[in-house]
């Protein structure tokens, strides 16, 4: 089965190298053909105009606490570009869709990013479900689709040569967390989270590290999204359990955090968490439920711990405070492990473009191929640090954090450097082997 | 065939909760005459003929159309048995025309699961509803929406529809309610036509158009059959003159 | 100009212009519209299914994502887990959605009124859940994402739907070919019997319709052309959700059909359109658009019952009949 | 001046025109009957005048006040009892809420008193629920339940219809005691015998019209019009 | 064993507050005959009012008494606006309704916004219970829900206008010729059964999210312990609430509650389809 959709996958591509053999060689004639001069305005457009880049954005629904980041950080990002003289001399156009936190819906409006507003690269969703619905489609447009979800498909079995990833995935995530946790808080795991990819991914993953280690993982408890009370999950929780591993996103997760704690469960067990559960949520507002939990992050939320002039500059950008995150002017806590995705993606976009040379649509798969492998400088470009896109799987290579909530303030207890990840966690696929 | 009786109900019972609608109701009536079932309301009139067509199933008894016994059968099986009715609140198919109502009655013993033909290539159908039409006299109504009809019309055309079924039996529930003189003239006439060729049981209040009319009468009054006899005999009888017409000895 | 030359003289509009989609859309908005116009079509297919059970039998479902759903997921599953090619996966949807169906609906027709509109929601809402979290199958919240396999093949020849020209005709083909197969049943006898039972379901009774069995054809054939539509939108977004299948999703057509006029064949096509294009077109200028949706609902159902369709219908045969008259009164 | 007169009254099931223009008034204390055929549209007058179905011309005048032109609620307010066809009682309220159902307090205690000592039945099953009683005791119930709201005019729908025999002596009884106070009556009636004792005067109804007008002594005699209009012998 | 304890207490508390909005959803199909799709958006309503009285006076007991008068003054408002409209065409409520929650919706998202939150319980002490800490709060809120309930019945039994409600319910037509206004008995009717979900929607806020869709998943619950219970039954509406969460509850305790849940709907067809009047007929009528 597998076979024979690699060699689909390669006859489509082969079926579209002819196509812009034919286009390179008769270009007249193909345009004339097209007999339309609409699409003979668009062929023109792309090539002098400015360059549009897509951004797929949970701006409403569950997601929207996070969408809201992400869109700061896309609209900052061109403005930094366009402000530096835009991408090979061409300024940046941005085109942002909202997905409504919903699958079905994202993989529509990526085609109307594509489609209709002309998105050459698409800057992508931070919802699992919405990526693995977009890669697909983002593949058949063969439109590059950055995305920010953390389900591990996506630069893995469901994962194209068109999609990548600069942030974590559950894959980089229970590498650089577990062997840690395992160590320091103990060997007894049960694991909840909701029922869906991100959940569902980051169980698989840490279960496979964890029983490696030597450690127990329980029968895990899958929430269904829609659910209101979580008493009923709760009290399922193994009593012998030494690790609460819980995967959650925003009210959910405030419940969670709440519920436990009134079920006094963080005096039995140690609770250990990633960025995902307390992202865009100031422990201080939810009178301590998320006191001594441990998480593990992508970018420490206070200045302190990785204190040099790009962060600082970023912090100014996103009109933050640098201990909390906190909006200045509104209790918008940044979802910072996640959104600083929406703005980096820009800058190595900007890079491979540069590199490649790309002029139009059809230069697209220059630009795959400077991406893969792309080396990344800690910059203004790359604030949250230096970091590498690996060639093999596409997905980013960076340094991680271990926090824990300590007085309402999320304090750095372990540094987890790239080069530590990269040693850990060989590529499993290499997508370089299917053709552009 | 004459020695079968058209429609024999023997024993029926109906119960509504605690109320007795039909007790012990024995009827046998041949075929080709005119039946007519008189009496107070709430004597059963009614029950009676929604439990011979299905309508509403019986408690206990046994009810045989044409020697075959069709007790509790599904409403349509009965219809297609040769057995049809009006209904004393006149109910045709509203947003449908004349000429439509008619046609898929006719249509509806020949079978409708043809789901490609076009009904205007019914032929049979199509006929038969413009014999009915013209039989009820609604001919130049033909093509009118049936809520467009006036109370009489729509009392012919709830006949016609019984008609266009081809019946064995015609049950006819108050044909004439509502119906002026005239109208009624007309009606009755229309009935007594109809009654040469289809067996004919009719409830009627109006005692002097049964009375004109039927060959045989029935009186019901509590659920029960009061008797059964000639017009003559009928009139005769001092129960139904009690029953029906009136405690005529008070104060 | 008498009523039946304008249905006929819109009719072939609307045939003229989705005929030319693809070139003309372009010239006048973007390419994308010819997508969305896509789009219509096959939710419009929803739509329709909710009109037959509504508009022709009288039955109110509310519970038609659940066929669009299994046309869906089948079309999804065949290609991701039984590795079936277009036609079959195609085909395997549609039989899937028409076999529910048939199960759901002899089930649910032996109610009317609001039992029967309740009874489909919740065997709509059965399925959601069982898709939820029937994970390995159907791939719970994240729904199943495909790639399409190619329509036709020729050793290296490959005729696939992510030719966009092809993808529309192939819609028009597939939607044009369910609106004739309804036109057809809908003037047979059995969409006579279909509105003789919508009319008096006790009269149609009485003259020997069996009113059980034409709302079960009725019920299977709307499940039909509902499954086509699911099997459509799966092989257009190259994708299978459980949402889909919530009773959202069936309200949605239960509106675009009341909008457009139930118990007019072209009705549906005109409400979703409207509806399309209204979401289309306000959700990128005003964020909460969907009021003017909800008021627009309610409004319909409060001043024009009948919807658009009916409303249209109305007004032409009035004005037929008006001149009908006055031919009748002149010299 | 009378109690209540129609003029012209019209009304209509959707496009079925069931009252074309009905005439007729009933004087302060009289009692009249209106008699006819099923279906020529007896109920909807009675309808029509409770504001029941709306009527489409015409106008209802009450005690020199155009009644037809108040909401629906407010005519058994202003005076006119109402005891309907099938009587009409709330078989899950209790006997007591069925009786003061249409008054907001309790009305005072020599009306009570009268009409439990009219009724005395009805006092030993106040707390039972209106649907535990008998036919003659709904109806009983049913006329208690207009006679407690004061009325200057009971309007009667059919009160002896599908009422065993013995009871519907009572009823007579009752409606007659109830004429004897002074109170208006506008009976319909199936029963013929019932309508020509209560009544003096009788109206014949057809197809949606009044179509006769008599005293019933004279009806009494006139069996050719009986016969017409009501197709019966007596 | 302690866990299957545990859940079906959790559940009976649920049923409780299920029932106070299944009753409102009840009675407006008792006696206006409108099939209320948007009820629960009433409780939606309810929640995020809830909140904003939290938000604006810091003080939550304030809601339980500010809420449902807010909710009835809407039920009014609606039953005016959409509801009386439609009263004759009772088939298209259905349609008209889900009209209505799709504006009750937008226009929380619109001024409330997006994102979900979470209210803290105005009390937080817990309870050793089974082998779990349970909150009070769910069992004080069980308890707001009962005594509700309790107020409801009374008013329906002991006052005139409750005695006018049920006289309307059996027949509109006798109540107003009676001198019952009947028009006023379903605008209040409307008023009441709102203010009953926007109740449920303050006692339920804090052991729930506080979210614009957050009527979407109490809807079908709620319609199943209508269906259960039989249309327009108001007892038996109480009853089904209560008996089919404890059910869940129990059945959760040992499989995916997912499976709970589609285990009901199952049940609730078939009572559907071979007893159309609920499973408590006889009870009332």
């Amino acid at each position: 089965m597998k076979s024979r959709k690699k060699t689909e996958i390669q006859e489509v591509i082969q079926d579209n190298s002819r196509r812009s053999f034919l286009k390179k060689t008769l270009t007249g004639g193909a345009i004339a053909s097209a007999a339309s001069l609409g699409l003979m305005r668009d062929v023109f457009a792309k090539e002098s105009g400015p360059i549009v880049i897509g951004h797929h954005a949970e701006l409403t629904g569950g997601f929207s606490s996070w969408g809201y980041w992400h869109d700061k950080c896309a609209q900052a990002a061109v403005k930094v570009i366009n402000e530096g003289g835009g991408i090979a001399g061409r300024k940046v156009v941005l085109e942002t869709e909202d997905t409504e936190s919903n699958p079905a819906i994202g993989a529509r409006k990526l085609r109307s990013l594509i489609q209709r507003r002309k998105a050459s690269f698409v800057v992508g969703s931070v919802h699992s479900g919405i990526m693995l619905a977009s890669i697909p489609v983002a593949t058949e447009l063969k439109t590059p689709y950055f995305s920010a979800g953390e389900a591990t498909e996506a630069t893995g079995s469901k994962g194209t040569r068109y999609s990548f990833r600069t942030g974590t995935d559950t894959y980089a995530l229970a590498a650089a967390g577990a062997p840690w946790a395992v160590e320091n808080l103990g060997k007894n795991w049960t694991m909840i989270f909701p029922d869906y990819a991100w959940g569902h991914s980051h169980h698989a993953e840490h279960k496979k590290l964890i029983e490696s280690m030597g450690g127990t993982v329980n029968d895990p408890i899958a929430v269904p999204l829609g659910t209101k009370d979580l008493v009923p999950y709760l009290s399922k929780i193994p009593e012998q359990t030494e690790v609460l591993f819980s995967v959650f996103f925003g009210a959910l997760s405030v419940a969670f955090y709440s519920q436990s704690k009134s079920m006094r469960l963080d005096e039995k067990m140690k609770m250990y968490s990633v960025s995902g559960t307390i992202e865009a949520i100031d422990p201080r507002d939810i009178d301590g439920a998320a006191e001594g939990v441990f998480f593990l992050e992508n970018f420490p939320r206070p200045l302190e711990y990785k204190d040099d002039e790009y962060h600082k500059r970023f912090i100014e950008m996103m009109n933050i405070d640098s201990v909390h995150a906190e909006e200045i002017g509104s209790d918008r806590i940044m979802a910072k492990s996640h959104a600083w995705q929406s703005y980096e993606n820009f800058f190595a976009l900007k890079a491979a473009i540069e590199m490649s040379g790309w002029q139009r649509d059809s230069d697209t798969p220059g630009v795959i191929e400077a991406l893969e492998g792309l080396e990344m400088q800690n910059s203004l470009a790359h604030p949250q640090g230096s970091k590498l896109l690996r060639a093999e799987d596409h997905s980013g290579m960076i340094d991680c954090f271990i926090s824990k909530v300590e007085d309402s303030k999320f304090v750095v207890k372990k540094r987890i450097p790239r080069d530590e990840m990269i040693a850990k966690l060989p590529p499993r696929y290499d997508f370089r082997k299917m053709s552009l | 065939m004459s020695n079968v009786p058209l429609l024999e109900v023997t024993n029926v019972n109906k119960r509504f909760g605690g109320l007795k609608a039909l007790q012990d109701v024995n009827l046998s009536l041949e075929t080709g005459k005119l039946h007519a079932i008189i009496g107070p309301n709430g004597a059963g009139k009614t029950t009676l003929f929604n439990v011979v067509t299905g309508t509403i199933p019986v408690t206990s008894g046994r009810i045989k159309f044409l020697g075959t016994d069709m007790t509790n059968d599904k409403i349509h099986r009965i219809s297609r048995r040769g057995l049809a009715r009006t209904l004393q609140i006149k109910s045709v198919f509203a947003n449908m025309t004349v000429r439509e109502n008619l046609w898929i009655a006719a249509q509806s013993h020949h079978g409708v699961f043809s789901p490609f033909k076009s009904w205007k290539k019914c032929v049979r159908s199509v006929e038969m509803a413009d014999i009915i039409c013209e039989q009820i006299g609604l001919t130049s109504l033909a093509d009118q929406t049936a809520s467009n009809l006036s109370h009489g019309d729509i009392a012919l055309l709830e006949m016609g529809l019984a008609l266009a079924t081809e019946p064995k039996l015609l049950l006819l529930d108050e044909p004439i309610c509502g119906m002026g003189p005239a109208e009624t003239e007309q009606t009755v006439i229309k009935i007594q036509e109809i009654s040469k060729s289809t067996a004919i049981i009719i409830i009627e209040h109006d005692i002097e158009v049964v009375f004109k009319i039927a060959d045989e009468i029935t009186v019901m009054a509590n659920g029960t059959v009061l008797a059964k006899g000639t017009p003559e005999s009928i009139a005769a009888n001092s129960d139904v003159r009690n029953a029906y017409l009136g405690d005529d000895d008070d104060d | 100009m008498r009523v039946t030359d304008t249905y006929k003289f819109g009719s072939w509009l609307l045939v003229l212009f989705t005929l030319t989609a693809p070139w003309v859309l372009p010239l006048l908005v973007d390419s994308f519209w010819v997508d969305i116009y896509s789009e219509i079509l096959i939710w419009s297919l929803l739509a329709a299914s909710v009109n037959l059970l509504l508009g022709y039998v009288g039955l109110l479902s509310f519970g038609q994502a659940l066929f669009f759903g299994f046309g869906m997921y089948g079309v999804a599953i065949g290609v991701v887990k039984f590795d079936l090619g277009f036609w079959s996966a195609f085909i395997f949807g549609i039989s899937l959605a028409t076999g529910m169906a048939a199960i759901a609906g002899s089930l649910a027709v032996r109610l009317t009124w609001h039992y029967f509109a309740i009874i489909t929601v919740v065997f709509s809402l059965i399925f959601y859940f069982t898709a939820l979290s029937w994970k390995p199958i159907t791939g719970g919240d994240d729904g199943l994402p495909f790639t399409i396999p190619p329509i036709i093949s020729f050793g290296d020849y490959k005729l696939t739907m992510t030719n966009a020209n092809f993808q529309y005709f192939f819609i028009v083909t597939i939607v044009g070919a369910c609106y004739w197969l309804m036109y057809r049943v809908i003037n047979s006898p059995l969409g006579r019997a279909f509105v003789t039972v919508r009319e008096n379901d006790a009269r149609a009774a009485l003259i020997g319709l069996n009113v059980y069995l034409i709302r079960l054809t009725a019920f299977i054939f709307a499940g039909f052309i509902a499954g086509v539509a699911g099997a459509l939108f799966a092989l257009f977004g190259r994708y299978a959700s459980a949402s889909y299948m919530f009773y959202h999703v069936s309200g949605e057509a239960v509106v675009w059909a009341i909008i457009g006029g139930v118990g007019t064949l072209f009705g549906p096509i005109v409400g979703t359109g409207l509806m399309i294009v209204l979401r289309e077109e306000l959700s990128s200028v005003w964020d909460h658009y969907l009021l003017l949706v909800g008021v627009a609902v309610i409004l319909t159902v409060i001043f024009a019952p009948r919807g658009i369709g009916g409303a249209f219908k109305a007004l032409a045969e009035k004005i037929a009949r008006q001149q009908f008259s006055r031919k009748e009164s002149g010299p | 001046m009378t109690m209540i007169e129609l003029r012209d009254l019209n009304a209509h099931y959707g496009k079925v025109h069931v009252l074309q223009g009905v005439n007729l008034h009933v004087g302060h204390g009289e009692s009249v009957a209106l008699l006819g055929r099923n279906g020529v549209g007896k109920t909807t007058t009675l309808k029509a005048i409770m504001g029941l179905v709306r009527p489409t011309g015409g106008s209802v005048f009450f005690d020199g006040r155009e009644i037809s032109k108040l909401r629906p609620y407010q005519i058994p307010r202003a005076g006119v009892g109402y005891v309907p066809q099938g009587r009409g009682i709330f078989p899950m309220l209790s006997v007591e809420d069925n009786l003061f159902v249409g008054l907001s307090k309790r009305p005072p205690q020599d009306i009570i008193d009268y009409i439990f000592d009219r009724f005395p039945r009805l006092r030993e099953r106040l707390k039972q629920s209106g649907g535990t009683l008998s036919g003659g005791e709904q109806q009983m119930l049913a006329i208690a339940r207009c006679l407690v709201m004061q009325p200057k005019l009971i309007i009667l729908d059919e009160p002896t219809e599908g009422i065993m025999p013995i009871l519907v002596k009572e009823i007579r009884r009752e409606i007659d005691a109830v004429r004897k106070t002074g109170v208006s009556i506008l009976l319909v009636e199936q029963n013929i015998k019932t309508a020509l004792s209560l009544c003096s005067r009788v109206y014949l109804m057809e197809k949606g019209l009044i179509a006769h007008e008599a005293s019933s002594t004279d009806l009494e005699k006139d069996s050719d019009t009986l016969h017409r209009f009501l197709g019966v012998d007596v | 064993m302690d866990l299957v304890f545990a859940l079906a207490l959790n559940g009976i508390v649920w049923g409780l507050i299920i029932a106070l909005i299944a009753l409102g959803l009840s009675i407006i199909f008792g006696l206006l005959d409108i099939i209320n799709i948007a009820h629960g958006d009433f409780f939606m309503v309810g929640t995020v009012l809830a909140w904003t009285v939290l938000q604006t006076t810091g003080n939550y007991w304030l809601a339980f008494l500010l809420v449902p008068i807010i909710g009835f003054g809407l039920g009014l408002l609606i039953n005016h606006a959409v509801i009386q409209p439609i009263k004759n065409a009772a088939a298209l409520s259905i349609v008209a309704t889900f009209g209505l929650s799709i504006i009750l919706q937008e226009s929380v998202r619109a001024t409330y916004g997006a994102a979900p939150n979470r209210l803290v319980a105005p009390i937080q002490e817990t309870l050793l219970l089974f082998g779990i800490q349970y909150e009070v709060y769910r069992i004080f809120a069980a308890a707001i829900a009962i005594f509700a309930i309790c107020v409801f019945f009374g008013f329906l039994h002991k006052t005139k206008l409750g005695t006018w409600m049920r006289a309307v319910r059996f027949d509109p037509e006798i109540a107003t010729a009676m001198g019952i206004p009947a028009h006023r008995i379903y605008m209040v009717t409307f008023g009441i059964g709102f203010a009953m979900a926007a109740l449920g929607g303050v006692v339920a806020a804090p052991i729930t999210t506080v979210d614009f869709q957050g009527g979407i998943d109490i809807l079908p619950f709620c319609f199943m312990a209508v269906i259960i219970g039989g249309l327009g039954n108001l007892e038996g509406t109480v009853a089904a609430a209560v008996l089919l969460a404890f059910v869940e509850g129990i059945i959760t305790s040992f499989t995916d509650p997912t499976i709970a849940r589609i285990g009901s709907l199952i049940f609730m067809s078939a009572v559907l389809i071979v007893r159309p009047h609920g499973i408590f007929v006889g009870a009332t009528r």
